[in-house]
């Protein structure tokens, strides 16, 4: 029989390939989400305690840099000892057992350990300082905090990411006073102003996209 | 605090990252938390911690190319952030503190300033400061941070080699001492090495007046004891030679090595003389005469290749013509009368601006002789001053130890406390130390590793690192520093002080307590607060050099009596013993920088060798690696030959410090043991060698294969006479740049710049352990050596020009010399190397994938490629001693000197922060801030008035390779090179030769 | 194959690429448009025979190399003067430098195009077709020659089509179940 | 060398083809017509893979060749996990066996489709024979040529950064990198070659799919031959893409082997710093091409007994190819030291005499041997004749020409321009796993297509066949 195709086994060949070609598509795409960056953009993370940055700036009212106090003079913004968080919790919530593991680590003279949020790659330096002298907000990078309960990224980290800034800093900068203000939104003459703090910090445009910006 | 302006200033040049250093007292940490478990710990906040994880993540990736694509390796295991309990004060997290304290070598202290990461010492810097630095460290002091995180170093307390306690030690101690008290301490014996520290030798006296019949030995393999009986010989008291090089013109060395070696002040003045504050060369001159050849000799005008023994009759002959008023003179074996005419003549026209200086391991007649034509040439008081000895017990050394060891012997001694130092291994063979000890009682050894001596004793205690523990010290003009620990005792090792105090029936002695005491009592009265915190704050006591003496020759002691006939049998050889360049004695033997460090002249690593020269080589036939036996008085060890151009004939040189088998990981095994030839009555150099080639051969690991410039011109020199008539022109560099088809990129703001001067580089690889301990470089090992694989970002090349037998020698720093048309980027397939906007030539290790294209394409092979995993990701210590502004490579990605773009940047932040430029000077390279004689210059070329702008404007300036159109942002200035008119012909290889054929 | 359904053509089998040509040729003069011819190779003129041309490969070819090319050296230029401007070795941008690859893509597009081209124009891959079902057609592709006439040929009748290819003197006539 | 080109090349090599296509190619004709018909073409051709039974010869090769393939593998999954430490590279010699390899197995990838397409385009029917296999070494060759460039990274698994694709590092390849060129020209050479050979294979799969006996061997080349039919209207635009793609192929070798000469030419490393390199390794390419092009042909002749379809005619002109690219090679090895000693420039003077007198001066002459000398003896039409001979001399040149690329690369890295940073570069066991094994793989891969795929296109035979007759 010369035929070797009868219509049917074409029929199955075809569904077998879009098959094969379906399989592999999936793969690469679990693949891809089984290394993907965590914790995972807009997923709040549960720490140990529970510390709550809602609480502590819409309800306290703290400031950033009451607990994160090196932000502006250091590459790192700093994460309290426990002593800072004892300075008001020596006196409140003494009973809650939801800070058992603070009051813990505080006799016990044990660090806490809090998961990494937002973290860079080794081989990415990144420095907190400058960016706050040169009107770069929290929020810009950390989102809305302030409404976190729990906190959680909002912002993908990645070179692109931060590229788009150094490309366009106007889009984004702010006067220097606004720069902890959890509820600063770019004015509708953003780019206008942008401009303006471009030159009133001196900001030199040529090297923001030079690699040993951030790679050393 | 209050310092003077022009001391701020220094300061800021001192740190690194600009920041004005406030550099604190541990005080405050001492004041807040009572004890030093709350200073500061290695993990601080654990921000750079994942490093790791994520290459051994990476590494197993690398396995399997089916993880290919796991974006620019940025996915880490989850990691997590660990705070402080108590944040300790003035720690600004992620910033940088400096502290002063310093350095010893056998007792001479270096002022250091040490950065802390996060309460984890890791990185040296000199003391502005401080004399014995001024802001230049050497390779021991550079390397020293190595030795703290050593994971080889020992870490308990042993008892006859089972793992004891500190107390079960005390315990021991306690119980002897109710016996010693009652003997007055009869059989009680000390032994240190040498001793400079007000405290330590405060408790020794007290000790020893509590126990009169005790002994305090002293011994050190490389001391200064012929230095002390030369003073006794001329002035019949011992003295300490204080040199002025800055003042010398015209400086004779006898044998001595005053531009090598520990130590970097003198390197500074001599220098500072040759350039002049004009910044124009000026008509300095040095003669040298010596056996071994040494960074010295390289970088004399004049030198003289003499047999250790012969250099006697050179310093009399000298001393001779000195008296004789027409000044003639009679050669010797090494020098001719015309020489030694023309020095002479050199050094009388100069006299009170000469300087004639002998080599410690010269014997007292030579120094005396030294003494003795200073005085008469009347430099003492200008060039040179004499001041009492700087060690607390200047006795010879060797006597002291030969008379422990005849007390052992004779049964006198039962306890035996051995204060640092390792004598079973270094001590002199004929004296077997190791075996006497058995005869002890009690022998306790107080060392940084278990090695040797503590094999042989029945107590080991962990030494405290001298960064973990207080203590003082004197510099080589007895100027006093207070060593303050920048970290709690890794291993809870314990310092001398506090072994002594447990003598002293202190129950919980502590170091702390025993210097402040001391300096309590020493500098009583009010004023006691505000001593003390301005001693550590600047890190020595103002006012404590030694006082210059007057002095004046014994009676009966004529330097012009012609020198005793020397006889010896001309078949046999000499031996000299030397301290190896970069393990010294060989306590740096675990030290994988130093082992790793090509020493200066030979360029070998990892080893020692017995050095001849070339004309012995040739009539014995020997290579290169050839294994030679050598029989000295009775013992004989074999060892592989290294052919030194310009070593004397008949006499071979053999370097201390290897051959250790209880170093730890990195030194065991290494080289082989010259100790063992060695002999008390003739430390440093006898007669009589036999050397019989063997048919073996062993393989050393050199870094430098060809040591002529083969007709090309990579360094390029000059005499003085011809530069003045303005030859610079000979220099043969192209002034104006080779035409280009592409547009010049233009550089506003910052253009970083480089400039090296030949002149300066005295060759000291100061440079290069720098560079190595700033930039995580890591070690690679001996076979990785030799296959070609070392990693310095700046290595030193050395080239020799003239005859095997009287070369000319150069030195050559060579780091990256960021071209502005830098061949190795265009090359590169994505982009992992490119030049940014201030003109720096950087490489993204993130981006590299290693093609090694670049390597390929550079002119210069600058560029280090990780062909494995050199970086130890594994050991914690190691980790912790890295510094966290630089990545650590993983293993395929190239890297190279970046100008420590890691200091530009933090120190361009903090100027953004304050929107003001950078001063010149606020950023210093690494290997800049470490060079003992300024030769590296580093600024922004764009700043007509910055200093390395100036030094490029120099005539002198030539590009290396320039004729490639690379437009190297790093350039030398020419070495200049001032002979003695009237001894042209005597001079080491002609200038104008070509090279070695 | 009942002959109740309308089969989908006749098929006469010859032996030689000549024999094979003159069929074609008075197939077609007869009138015949829905023919196909089939051979193991190429036989000079046949398809003139059957009055067939196909230019259209050429055509995609230099659409293709033109896509490649100037698609691959747009890109390069974008990418060192706009997206990412880089300052590698000192060098501004230069056109040369871009070329090698350029030349390749523009080989690349046009081979491509060819391939697909020629294989989408005929049709391929088409594993199923009525002439296999022809039992000795699978000669077809070493030595043996067919001429197909199709059913839906306009002038196509089952007897007089079969006469026709009859006397053309082929090794024999059969016809194609559908 | 482009100048001499002429002199050396005209003569010989249309004479040779222009005889093979004028009386020769009669002569061979009558010898196929009378020995051959349609179906005996079949017959024979596609006998060798569907009804011969296994030789002996063949499973102990496959067997030997199987092993040398696990050998090269085990070499790349050792160096995935250690990194190219394994190897004796270092700096200053960063490039060794590696790209000795890669260059050496690109090359022998040259002749295939160049073959095949240039005698196509010149109408060269006694090129037909030939074709097939030609073009299956080229994809075989490339195909390993392909391995070396990712597996001599430092990060191979990041190789694919040499594409240009959108990244979250919004960055693009450096396009003036010759080895971003490299990724172009293998990526097209391999994906045309691949085309190529496959269009010409559609039709004989058909035949193998109508002639097979086995279910599955039907399915097999039944999907491979993609329903071909032979068609009249098929067959007309087959002719035509096939001509098409011979015409992009030949200016597409060209510029592969010129790219890879560039890989050298734009360093600045004396000894390749030299605007000869280009055509000099097109012409190597070509040599080394056409010698393995005669190791294989004299191999398949005598294995499956095709002395009627590879004639001595074939050995003839191949040999004579070799001649001519053999002096071509010669000439430009005289212009390189020319240049060198011309430029006066004292880098490339010491690189050129330091390969005749330095450390790797008995690569040197062997090369000089084995590429300049021994071809000589095929002015001898006796040696021409003689296909074992024949086949000694191609061994000898591909080893020769390995010997060259090796020179080219070491030599001039080892000293270059500071004495202080010169080196020596010593192979280690991992070198020699990674060439050996390679070679293994390559005959591995062979040995799979001489018993899988018609080794002669029997389309091309018929065609050949049916010219004939028709002419006679």
């Amino acid at each position: 029989m010369a035929q070797v195709f009868r219509p049917g086994l074409v029929f199955v060949l075809k569904v077998g390939a879009a098959a094969i070609l379906l399989g592999c598509v999936t793969a690469v795409l679990g693949w891809r989400s089984l290394i993907a960056e965590s914790p995972a953009i807009d997923a709040p993370v549960t720490q140990i305690p529970p510390f709550s940055h809602k609480h502590h700036i819409s309800d306290v009212g703290l400031d950033c840099r009451f607990c994160h106090a090196t932000v502006e003079t250091s590459a790192f913004a700093g994460i309290p000892p426990t002593s800072t968080c004892m300075t008001c919790h020596s006196q409140l919530f003494k009973d809650q057992s939801m800070l058992a593991p603070l009051f813990a680590s505080f006799r016990e003279e044990r660090p806490l350990r809090w998961i990494r949020v937002h973290r860079l790659p080794d081989f990415v330096y990144f420095n907190h300082g400058i960016h706050i002298a040169k009107g770069v907000g929290c929020s810009t990078c950390h989102g809305q905090v302030e409404q976190m309960p729990l906190i959680w990224r909002t912002q993908s980290l990645e070179m692109e990411w931060c590229l788009a800034c150094h490309r366009a800093p106007e889009k984004f900068l702010r006067p220097r006073d606004r720069v902890f203000d959890m509820a600063w939104r770019a004015p509708d003459d953003q780019l206008e102003q942008g401009q303006r703090l471009l030159a009133d910090y001196q900001i030199n445009r040529s090297r923001l996209a030079d690699c040993s910006n951030c790679h050393r | 605090m209050a310092h003077s302006d022009d001391q701020q200033e220094r300061i800021a040049q001192a740190a690194p990252d600009g920041r004005t250093v406030f550099w604190r007292t541990l005080e405050e940490w001492q004041r807040h938390n009572v004890s030093e478990e709350r200073m500061p710990r290695p993990t601080g906040q654990a921000i750079d911690a994942s490093a790791v994880d994520r290459r051994g993540f990476l590494r197993l990736m690398a396995a399997s190319l089916s993880l290919a694509g796991a974006g620019a390796c940025s996915r880490a295991p989850q990691q997590a952030i660990v705070p402080y309990v108590h944040a300790p004060p003035q720690l600004a997290a992620g910033e940088p503190l400096y502290f002063a304290t310093a350095a010893g070598l056998g007792g001479y202290a270096v002022g250091l300033l040490v950065k802390s990461d996060g309460g984890r010492p890791t990185k040296v810097e000199g003391n502005p400061s401080h004399p014995a630095s001024l802001g230049a460290t050497d390779i021991f002091a550079q390397a020293c941070v190595l030795d703290l995180w050593d994971p080889d170093r020992s870490q308990a307390v042993t008892h006859s080699g089972q793992v004891s306690t500190w107390n079960a030690f005390v315990a021991a101690l306690e119980s002897r001492m109710g016996r010693l008290a009652a003997d007055a301490g009869a059989g009680l014996r000390i032994l240190t090495e040498s001793v400079t520290s007000p405290t330590l030798t405060n408790q020794l006296r007290s000790l020893l007046q509590r126990f009169p019949a005790a002994v305090w030995h002293q011994y050190q393999p490389i001391n200064r004891d012929n230095v002390y009986e030369g003073g006794r010989l001329a002035f019949g008291e011992p003295v300490e030679p204080r040199y002025r090089f800055d003042r010398a013109r015209v400086v004779l060395s006898l044998d001595g090595d005053f531009l090598g070696g520990p130590g970097v002040r003198h390197m500074r003045d001599f220098a500072a003389a040759r350039l002049g504050e004009d910044g124009q060369p000026h008509p300095g001159r040095l003669y040298a005469v010596e056996s071994t050849p040494t960074l010295t000799g390289a970088f004399a005008d004049h030198r003289f290749a003499a047999r250790f023994s012969e250099i006697e009759a050179v310093a009399r002959a000298i001393a001779q013509a000195l008296a004789s008023p027409a000044g003639e003179a009679q050669g010797t074996p090494a020098v001719s009368a015309v020489a030694i005419a023309g020095c002479v003549r050199d050094l009388r026209e100069n006299a009170a601006e000469s300087l004639v200086l002998a080599g410690d391991a010269q014997p007292a007649i030579v120094h005396a002789l030294a003494y003795a034509i200073n005085l008469r040439l009347g430099n003492v008081g200008r060039t040179v001053a004499y001041s009492a000895p700087v060690l607390s017990q200047p006795a010879s050394q060797a006597d002291s130890l030969r008379t422990l060891v005849a007390d052992i012997a004779a049964g006198r001694v039962d306890t035996l406390l051995v204060l640092e130092g390792n004598p079973v291994y270094s001590a002199p063979a004929d004296l077997d130390f190791g075996a006497q000890l058995a005869k002890i009682g009690l022998t306790v050894h107080l060392s940084l590793y278990d090695d040797e001596t503590s094999a042989q004793c029945e107590w080991h205690v962990p030494q405290a690192h001298f960064l973990e523990s207080w203590s003082d010290t004197r510099a080589f003009d007895g100027t006093i520093s207070i060593q303050q620990p920048l970290i709690a005792p890794l291993y809870g090792g314990k310092s001398a002080h506090q072994v002594l105090a447990v003598l002293l029936g202190q129950s919980t002695p502590n170091d702390y307590q025993a210097v402040r005491d001391y300096w309590s009592k020493a500098h009583a009265g009010a004023d006691f607060e505000a001593f003390w915190d301005a001693a550590l704050h600047r890190g020595f006591v103002e006012g404590s050099e030694l006082p210059p003496k007057a002095v004046a020759l014994k009676a009966g002691f004529s330097p012009e009596r012609a020198a005793p006939a020397y006889t010896r049998d001309e078949a046999l050889l000499d031996i000299v013993f030397a301290p190896d360049p970069t393990v010294w004695d060989g306590r740096f033997a675990n030290n994988g920088w130093l082992q790793e460090l090509p020493k200066p002249l030979t360029k070998l690593t990892w080893d020692n060798a017995a050095l001849v020269g070339p004309q012995l080589a040739q009539r014995l036939g020997l290579d290169n690696e050839d294994v030679v036996e050598l029989t000295y008085r009775g013992a004989s060890v074999k060892a592989p030959v290294w052919i030194v151009p310009g070593h004397p004939d008949k006499a071979v040189t053999v370097t201390l410090g290897y051959g250790r088998h209880r170093a730890g990981r990195i030194g065991n095994g290494a080289g082989f043991n010259a100790y063992l030839l060695r002999r008390s009555d003739e430390p440093w150099c006898g007669h009589g060698l036999e050397l019989r080639k063997t048919t073996e051969k062993y393989r050393l690991a050199t870094t430098q294969h060809h040591f002529t410039m083969e007709g090309r011109h990579p360094v390029r020199s000059m005499t003085l006479a011809q530069f003045h008539r303005d030859h610079a022109a000979e220099l043969g560099d192209e002034r104006q740049p080779n035409p280009s088809m592409y547009q010049p990129v233009q550089y506003e703001g910052y253009a970083w710049g480089m400039s090296i001067n030949l002149d300066a580089c005295t060759g000291c690889a100061a440079c290069t352990i720098a560079c190595q301990s700033e930039n995580n470089i890591p070690i690679v090992g001996k076979t990785e050596v030799r296959r070609g694989r070392e990693m310095h970002w700046i290595r030193v090349d050395r080239y020799y020009q003239g005859s095997a037998e009287r070369p000319r020698t150069f030195f050559q720093p060579v780091p990256c010399m960021h071209c502005e048309r830098a061949p190795c980027e265009t090359v590169c397939p994505v982009e992992a190397t490119v030049h940014d906007s201030e003109g720096l030539n950087l490489q993204v290790y993130n981006r590299c994938i290693g093609t090694r294209f670049c390597s390929n394409n550079c002119p210069y092979k600058v560029r280090r490629f990780n062909f494995l995993q050199y970086s130890d990701t594994e050991t914690e210590s190691l980790k912790a001693q890295r510094n966290p502004e630089v990545t650590v490579r993983m293993r395929g990605v190239m890297e190279k000197c970046t100008y420590c773009v890691q200091r530009i940047t933090n120190a361009r932040i903090e100027a953004e922060k304050g929107n003001r430029r950078l001063r010149d000077g606020e950023v210093l390279t690494a290997c800049q801030a470490a060079c003992p004689t300024g030769a590296i210059v580093f600024g922004d070329i764009n700043d007509p008035d910055s200093r390395v702008s100036k030094a490029k404007s120099s005539v002198l300036r030539y590009a290396l390779l320039g004729e490639l159109n690379t437009r190297p942002r790093t350039t030398y200035l020419a070495r200049l090179s001032n002979p003695n008119p009237e001894l042209q012909d005597q001079q080491a290889g002609d200038p104008t030769a070509e090279s070695v054929g | 194959m009942n002959a109740s359904q309308q089969p989908y053509g006749l098929i006469a089998e010859f032996s030689s690429p000549a024999a094979l040509l003159a069929a074609a040729r008075s197939a077609h003069g007869a009138g015949y448009r829905r023919i196909e011819a089939y051979a193991p190779m190429p036989v000079e003129g046949l398809a003139e025979a059957l009055e067939f041309h196909d230019h259209a490969i050429s055509m995609l070819a230099l659409a293709g190399g033109i896509v490649g090319g100037i698609g691959t050296f747009a890109l390069q230029w974008f990418s060192v003067t706009v997206d990412y401007p880089l300052n590698i070795g000192g060098r501004t941008p230069a056109w040369p430098g871009l070329i090698p690859s350029t030349f390749e893509m523009t080989v690349l597009g046009a081979a491509l195009a060819v391939f697909l081209g020629t294989l989408l124009r005929s049709g391929l891959p088409q594993l199923y077709h009525p002439v296999f079902n022809e039992p000795s057609f699978s000669a077809a592709s070493s030595d043996r020659f067919f001429l197909c006439i199709e059913a839906t040929d306009a002038r196509f009748d089952l007897q007089q089509t079969r006469g026709f290819l009859e006397q053309l003197q082929p090794v024999k006539v059969s016809d194609v179940s559908a | 060398m482009t100048t001499a080109t002429p002199d050396t090349f005209a003569p010989d090599l249309p004479s040779s083809l222009g005889a093979a296509s004028r009386g020769e190619g009669k002569s061979m004709a009558v010898r196929l017509s009378d020995t051959h018909s349609f179906a005996s073409i079949s017959e024979k051709i596609s006998g060798i893979v569907l009804t011969m039974p296994t030789p002996r010869w063949w499973t102990i090769a496959f067997a030997l060749c199987s092993a040398l393939s696990l050998v090269f593998f085990g070499a790349i999954s050792y160096l995935f996990y250690e990194g190219v430490g394994i190897w004796g590279l270092n700096v200053p010699v960063v490039w060794a066996f590696d790209i000795t390899n890669y260059v050496w197995w690109i090359a022998i990838a040259m002749s295939g489709t160049f073959i095949s397409a240039a005698l196509h385009l010149t109408r060269q029917p006694w090129g037909a024979s030939i074709s097939r296999f030609a073009e299956a070494m080229t994809i075989f060759a490339l195909a390993i040529a392909g391995i070396f460039p990712i597996i001599h990274l430092g990060r191979p698994w990041f190789f694919y950064w040499l594409a240009p694709y959108p990244n979250v590092m919004s960055l693009w390849p450096q396009w003036r990198s010759p080895l971003v060129w490299d990724f172009f020209a293998i990526l097209a050479y391999l994906l045309l070659s691949l085309m190529f050979w496959y269009l010409g294979l559609i039709p004989d799969f058909a035949t193998l799919r109508d002639r097979a006996r086995s279910r599955s061997a039907q399915i097999a080349y039944g999907l491979l031959a993609l329903g071909w039919r032979g068609e009249a209207r098929h067959w007309q635009r087959h002719r035509g893409a096939h001509l098409l793609l011979a015409g992009l192929a030949v200016p597409l070798v060209v510029s592969v082997h010129s790219v890879v000469g560039l890989d050298f030419a734009t360093g600045n490393t004396p000894g390749w710093h030299s605007t000869i390199f280009p055509p000099f390794f097109v012409a190597g390419a070509m040599f080394s091409g056409f010698a393995m092009a005669m190791t294989i042909a004299v191999l398949l002749r005598r294995a499956f007994d095709l002395g009627d379809f590879i004639t001595d005619r074939h050995l003839d002109n191949l040999a004579k190819l070799i001649l001519a690219m053999g002096l071509v090679l010669a000439y430009s090895y005289v212009m390189e030291i020319f240049m060198a000693w011309y430029s006066a420039d004292r880098y490339e003077v010491y690189t050129a005499l330091n390969r005749m007198r330095g450390p790797y001066a008995p690569v040197y002459w062997a090369l000089i041997v084995c590429v300049v000398v021994v071809p000589q003896a095929l002015w001898s039409r006796r040696v021409r004749h003689a296909p074992w001979v024949l086949f000694g001399i191609s061994i000898v040149i591909n080893v020769g020409m390995w010997l060259e690329r090796f020179m080219l690369i070491v030599t001039s890295q080892h000293r270059d321009f500071l004495p202080s940073a010169w080196g020596m570069f010593y192979p280690t066991i991992w070198d020699w796993a990674t060439l050996v094994g390679s070679i293994g793989f390559f005959a591995w891969l062979l040995l799979l297509f001489v018993r899988f795929i018609p080794l002669i296109s029997m389309t091309e035979m018929r065609e050949l066949l049916a010219q004939q007759q028709g002419g006679s």
